[in-house]
């Protein structure tokens, strides 16, 4: 039992972490938020040859074989910084369902395209009415021309605006909520048929609701099964759904060291703010609430890399205490920063919204909680 | 103990009622709520003028200055009335800040200026308190008014200035002594905007909108005549006003209609087949908060309830300030989780039938903003110092 | 609208007040509680002799026609002196039930013994198996002789040991936890087939199991209607826990006010401990929790005062937060007064306990938020 | 980062479970729950002794004194069986506290004469740190050591001291000068309970029972001999100490009992019709404590990684101690929900199966003792405070 990281996941770490200490500096962010796409493809042709874009992928097609410790380890680095270029939506999203659910041909014509920084995905999902349930699709595919025609509309698509491709869960039977008779579906951003709406959100990102009209989709795209795109989708969301986590883990740590600097020099009545007890405790709950949430992130990478039997329930405990601790420390970073905290010029309400975004991503704190409840009493 | 209205009370919820229905109409309540200041501005001046020909735009002012006369059941009566139609409150700065501090303070010849204008909503007024550098320790100010004859000479800096680029009036603490504590040495002026030497930095705020602002100083000349009461006496008209302020900011009755926007809201809101006003630990989470506004709801009626019976607000008021922003919060986050995704959409992206949801925007508005309201007006840390003190003696 | 007390009220409060501070002192409480029936019928003379037992009662009964204000007051200054003699039980309880639903021949056969003290009583409502739902009824009465005979098992009576008459629900018809079918049986205490065990709780009050077997009642002991026992039981157990939310209230004003007190006199680190700004900050955050549980007393009284339509859901909704409040207040008196507050000796873990065991009389938090939820969003 | 057992850690589970399951048997599971010292006391001494034979009585231990020579993964498996199956944590005072200093900074002789008779339990441990009217300050001690030839001369009072009334031996901190700054002048003295002019005073606490008592000295005379390491330096000894018994204070194997007691009665305990286990609100309170729980293993497994590799016990302990604490207190609360009324029932009285519930007694028992957990050890304000200054650099 150790949680020691190997020195090849170190190095990983570090080259993250001096990336966007370097080369992402918090200017460069502002700058890259307030761009048209929210993104900076110069920099996203960096994440590529540092090889970040690999690490998910088999080697096979040219990938790093990492695990969910570099996943993790990425993200929390990327989480410090803020770092708004795709990487959940094209790599862990888009890429995730070609690596856990593409077949060879797929996988071999699409998964390089990642890897080389050429190509962005998008998974599209969330519809209008479907709030946190995955299974809740209204979008169908059916059959035409020995290939499946797309009708409907998804919402709030990660990356929607930007991605060269996309992959669309589609109903090919089945009622609305059934977790059967879900395909996903492998298709370019403009093929005939689709219209996007972009627009901004609180964090930065540029999204998008897309709207599918007689799509036209060959058999060949199909990635998973038919009808069985629920139980793919739901593992690479719950892959997810770790990556989140230990994107807003590097976020608490920036918001939690930033505030007990803060108060280290701001003085008011003369005194620090840091030197009245009442904000120390404070201060000592929040740095407590870090840990907390730290060691739920790891023992969810420990039972996913174990495939332990209480993966799931480690999953879901762990989105529980990232959507507790989170708003615990950005409310505290936010009101310990005081005026300054409520502007838009200072970084601590971005670190916030950005919280705040994937508090709601997947899934609120309490729907992984009304799941933790169903799996562990029930 | 009696909270049931008399036949009167209830008349007069009838009439307050029918003003309403028929005098906040779609078309002010849609520019009301624009984010555009040239909209937004005339249409607040418009309303305000509304409540003023009816006679009601002063409630808390004695009858002799042009308020209402109400006694405690009516003032609740015409704020629950106001509130449970998402009727916004009057502009602060004016009619609840500076306005009391005059008609109790003032000189006649201040009273005869301002007042009236404060009523018909011709002036519209901002604050100048804090300081950059300054936060929560107010009394710490460094802006100066140096006296030369009639007049002083102010230099420095306000921040936090809510609707500076709009107003015409600032009410300002300035230092006019640095000599005995900090508290003292401190003045209270009326400065006109249009004066040379003042400059308004816009502020953008953590909703990505400008309401806020620094408001810089050099060699702002101001009359005597628009110095409150007595030179250096500041401190105590404004330690009167603050109270009154942190028992306006309860907001009790606005936060019960948020609680509402949200109950219709999760009634409508479907996750996996069932509605979100139906799933256990949401209603965990909005009960939790109900139960905690129906008792501050009381709290506040007993507070207002001394007040009427003579008791000037006191430390009270720190608890109603605390609690009040505190629940505000809960009620702005519950608003959160119910838009979910759509919780990040700022104002002024896609229309509602386009993006899919029409509480999201507003959400996150009023989320965000929200952050404040346990900062400013004396921070809540602040509140509870207070309380330490004057009520448990500590 | 207005939170004031008439003169008569202000009168009544006051002499209870003057009689715990003058003659319930804490010695004289201690030793009431480690006697052996954890009462004194002294005391409980006196009480008679001063009017408070008739308080809740029509005039017609030698009462004093009093409501629910007054009843509050009464136990709100009980519940600073921590006040062992059995008002709820037998005057809130034994005697609500005979107020509300007993026919005109018993309510003068027996509210006049209550009043002058004669009299002690007690309602056995509870089952092993009940928890908290008063529906739940086990034990039978069956027609006999004209009469009733009735079997089972009451549990955690309050006042059980010492009361002269009983109150019992039992079960004339219907499944064990409908409504319907539940009749409520007047009898003595010592009559044929009860056998008590009784037992001391953690806030010194001793109470008893009471097994029935075979015990016969005649049919003109039926108190209130046959088979709709349960709508009069839950009229009296509202009423009550509103009294009881009144017992909370003055216990919480006495740990708030000695814990400041303490802090105030007791130096650590050289400095009294009421200096430290986070034990500051604490002591304000109960004090609010008292005001605001103060406030919803006010409002369910008012409300029950006003017959208002909420009034099911002020009540609930004062339990839970007498439940919140209450833990929040003695956790941060005993937590506070540091080794002091977990010796049996202060009177602060005294205070405690009954506080808990009203937040489990008649349900707890949880129940009563329950209830509050169904109520108020189905 | 792996978390997964290596086989020979699995074959060490199976005989940690063997050993357990024959060795802690019905007959001494009961004598060591009852309330009577007379039948605890030799009870757990002979519950320590089984261990103590087995070799595995000090798994803190360097296995030169005795201990194991575990490594974390080893201990934690074995505190996870212990706990699991509700057998009782040895009693600390010899062989979590005095032990670890003795071995640490005491003489050959010292170690020679204590150790042994430490872990056989053939000599029963106290500890005299906290003073009447001292309560966190602990360093502020005034129970004085005069030396006179080969003897200190004690004078003074301890307090809090669990089970005193049976100890053999004290282990104390006394002030042997009051020069410099008060953590200065302190010496770590073992004392005999049977030196004369040692008074001990009992305690009934919040449980209403007794373990808690006042130990007073009256010129006591300690030879010095007894003294550990340095004059003037017992508090560096004190100290090192505090940090390891905070460490072992979180006590996350036990609350995963308890939470696993709190599921069994909560699967029985039925509300109109509903099993409390399947009441939403009871659910989420029930998983809000599991998740902090989960939580809590990981962070306390984080820092014995840290210890095991080198670090010591820093101020990540006193997050463990104020953590491990509040969830315990949750824990125990929560028992005291499930057992409703029953609650209130006193240890000692009725029988089970006469009163209705096992589970009262029990729940107030843990629950009433167990508000000491926030205060001893050095109180969580005090711990707050540690990482404020230690962690936070505040």
């Amino acid at each position: 039992m150790n949680f020691d990281f190997t020195e090849e996941q170190v190095m990983l770490r570090d080259s993250v972490a001096r990336y966007v200490q370097d080369d992402y500096d918090w200017d460069t962010r502002v700058a890259i938020a307030n761009s048209e796409t929210g993104m900076d493809l110069t920099k996203w042709q960096t994440f590529a040859e540092l090889g970040w874009l690999s690490i998910p992928f088999a080697e096979e097609h040219g990938g790093f074989g990492g695990g969910a410790v570099d996943v993790m380890l990425v993200m929390e680095e990327l989480g410090k910084g803020l770092v708004l270029e795709p990487y959940l939506a094209t790599v862990l999203l888009y890429g995730g369902l070609l690596h856990k659910g593409g077949n060879s041909e797929l996988q071999a014509a699409y998964i390089p395209a990642i890897i080389d920084g050429s190509c962005l995905g998008a998974f599209a999902y969330l519809e209008r009415q479907s709030r946190f349930e995955l299974a809740d699709v209204k979008t169908t595919a059916s059959a035409s021309d020995g290939g499946y025609m797309l009708n409907g509309e998804k919402v709030v698509v990660f990356n929607g605006a930007s991605a060269d491709q996309l992959i669309v869960s589609a109903r090919t039977s089945g009622e609305q909520s059934d977790e059967h008779g879900i395909t996903l579906f492998l298709l370019p951003a403009d093929a005939d048929g689709i219209e996007r709406v972009s627009y901004r959100m609180m964090d930065g990102q540029v999204v998008a609701n897309i709207v599918l009209k007689d799509v036209k989709v060959d058999a060949g795209h199909v990635v998973g099964e038919l009808d069985n795109g629920f139980a793919l989708m739901t593992a690479v969301v719950m892959d997810a759904n770790i990556a989140l986590s230990a994107e807003a883990i590097g976020i608490m740590a920036q918001l939690n060291s930033k505030t007990v600097e803060y108060t280290r020099t701001r003085e008011q009545f003369g005194v620090a703010l840091g030197k009245f007890q009442a904000l120390q405790h404070r201060m000592v709950d929040t740095f407590m609430s870090y840990e907390q949430a730290k060691s739920l992130l790891y023992r969810a990478v420990c039972a996913l890399t174990d495939d332990a039997e209480d993966e799931v329930q480690a999953i879901h405990a762990l989105r529980v205490m990232i959507d507790k601790a989170g708003k615990h420390i950005f409310g505290e970073a936010i009101q310990l920063h005081g005026g300054m905290g409520i502007t838009d010029e200072l970084d601590i309400g971005h670190y916030a919204k950005r919280l705040m975004m994937i508090n709601t991503t997947f899934g609120n704190g309490d729907y992984h909680q009304a799941k933790f409840n169903a799996v562990r009493y029930n | 103990m009696d909270t049931r209205f008399a036949p009167e009370d209830i008349a007069f919820r009838d009439e307050v009622a029918e003003f309403f229905d028929s005098a906040y109409d779609t078309d002010i309540e849609a520019r009301l709520s624009s984010f555009d200041a040239a909209v937004f501005k005339p249409a607040i001046i418009e309303w305000q003028k509304r409540l003023y020909e009816r006679g009601w735009i002063a409630p808390g002012w004695p009858k002799e200055y042009g308020g209402t006369g109400w006694d405690a059941t009516k003032a609740f009566i015409f704020e629950s009335e106001r509130a449970s139609r998402g009727i916004p409150e009057v502009i602060p700065f004016g009619l609840k800040m500076v306005g009391p501090v005059i008609y109790t303070f003032g000189s006649d010849e201040q009273k005869e200026r301002f007042l009236p204008r404060i009523l018909s909503s011709d002036e519209w007024w901002c604050q100048g308190y804090s300081e950059p550098g300054a936060g929560s320790d107010l009394a710490s100010l460094k802006t100066r008014a140096v006296r030369e004859g009639d007049e002083y000479v102010v230099n420095g800096a306000k921040i936090w200035t809510t609707y500076a680029q709009l107003a015409d009036w600032i009410f300002c603490l300035v230092r006019t002594s640095s000599e005995g504590k900090k508290q003292e040495g401190i003045s209270f002026l009326l400065i006109d905007m249009k004066s040379p030497g003042i400059k308004v930095n816009p502020i953008v705020s953590i909703d990505a909108k400008h309401s806020l602002n620094e408001v810089e100083f050099n060699d702002v000349r101001v009359p005597v005549a628009n110095r409150i009461g007595e030179e250096n006496r500041g401190w105590t008209y404004a330690k009167a006003l603050l109270a009154h302020e942190r028992t306006a900011i309860a907001g009790v009755a606005d936060s019960k209609r948020g609680v509402e926007v949200v109950r219709q809201y999760a009634s409508a809101e479907v996750n996996g087949g069932t509605r979100l006003i139906d799933e256990p630990l949401f209603q965990k989470r909005l009960s939790d908060l109900e139960i905690e506004l129906m008792a501050l709801e009381f709290t506040e009626l007993r507070v207002l309830a001394s007040v009427a019976s003579g008791d000037a607000p006191g430390a009270e008021s720190s608890m109603l300030k605390i609690k009040g922003t505190e629940i505000q919060q809960q009620v702005q986050e519950l608003a959160m989780e119910v838009a979910a995704y759509y919780q990040g959409v700022l104002p002024g992206g896609p229309e509602p039938d386009v993006l899919g949801n029409s509480l999201g925007p507003k959400a996150f508005k009023n989320y965000m903003y929200g952050r404040a309201a346990t900062i400013y007006g004396g921070s809540n840390e602040v509140q509870r110092n207070i309380i330490a003190k004057a009520v448990l003696g500590l």
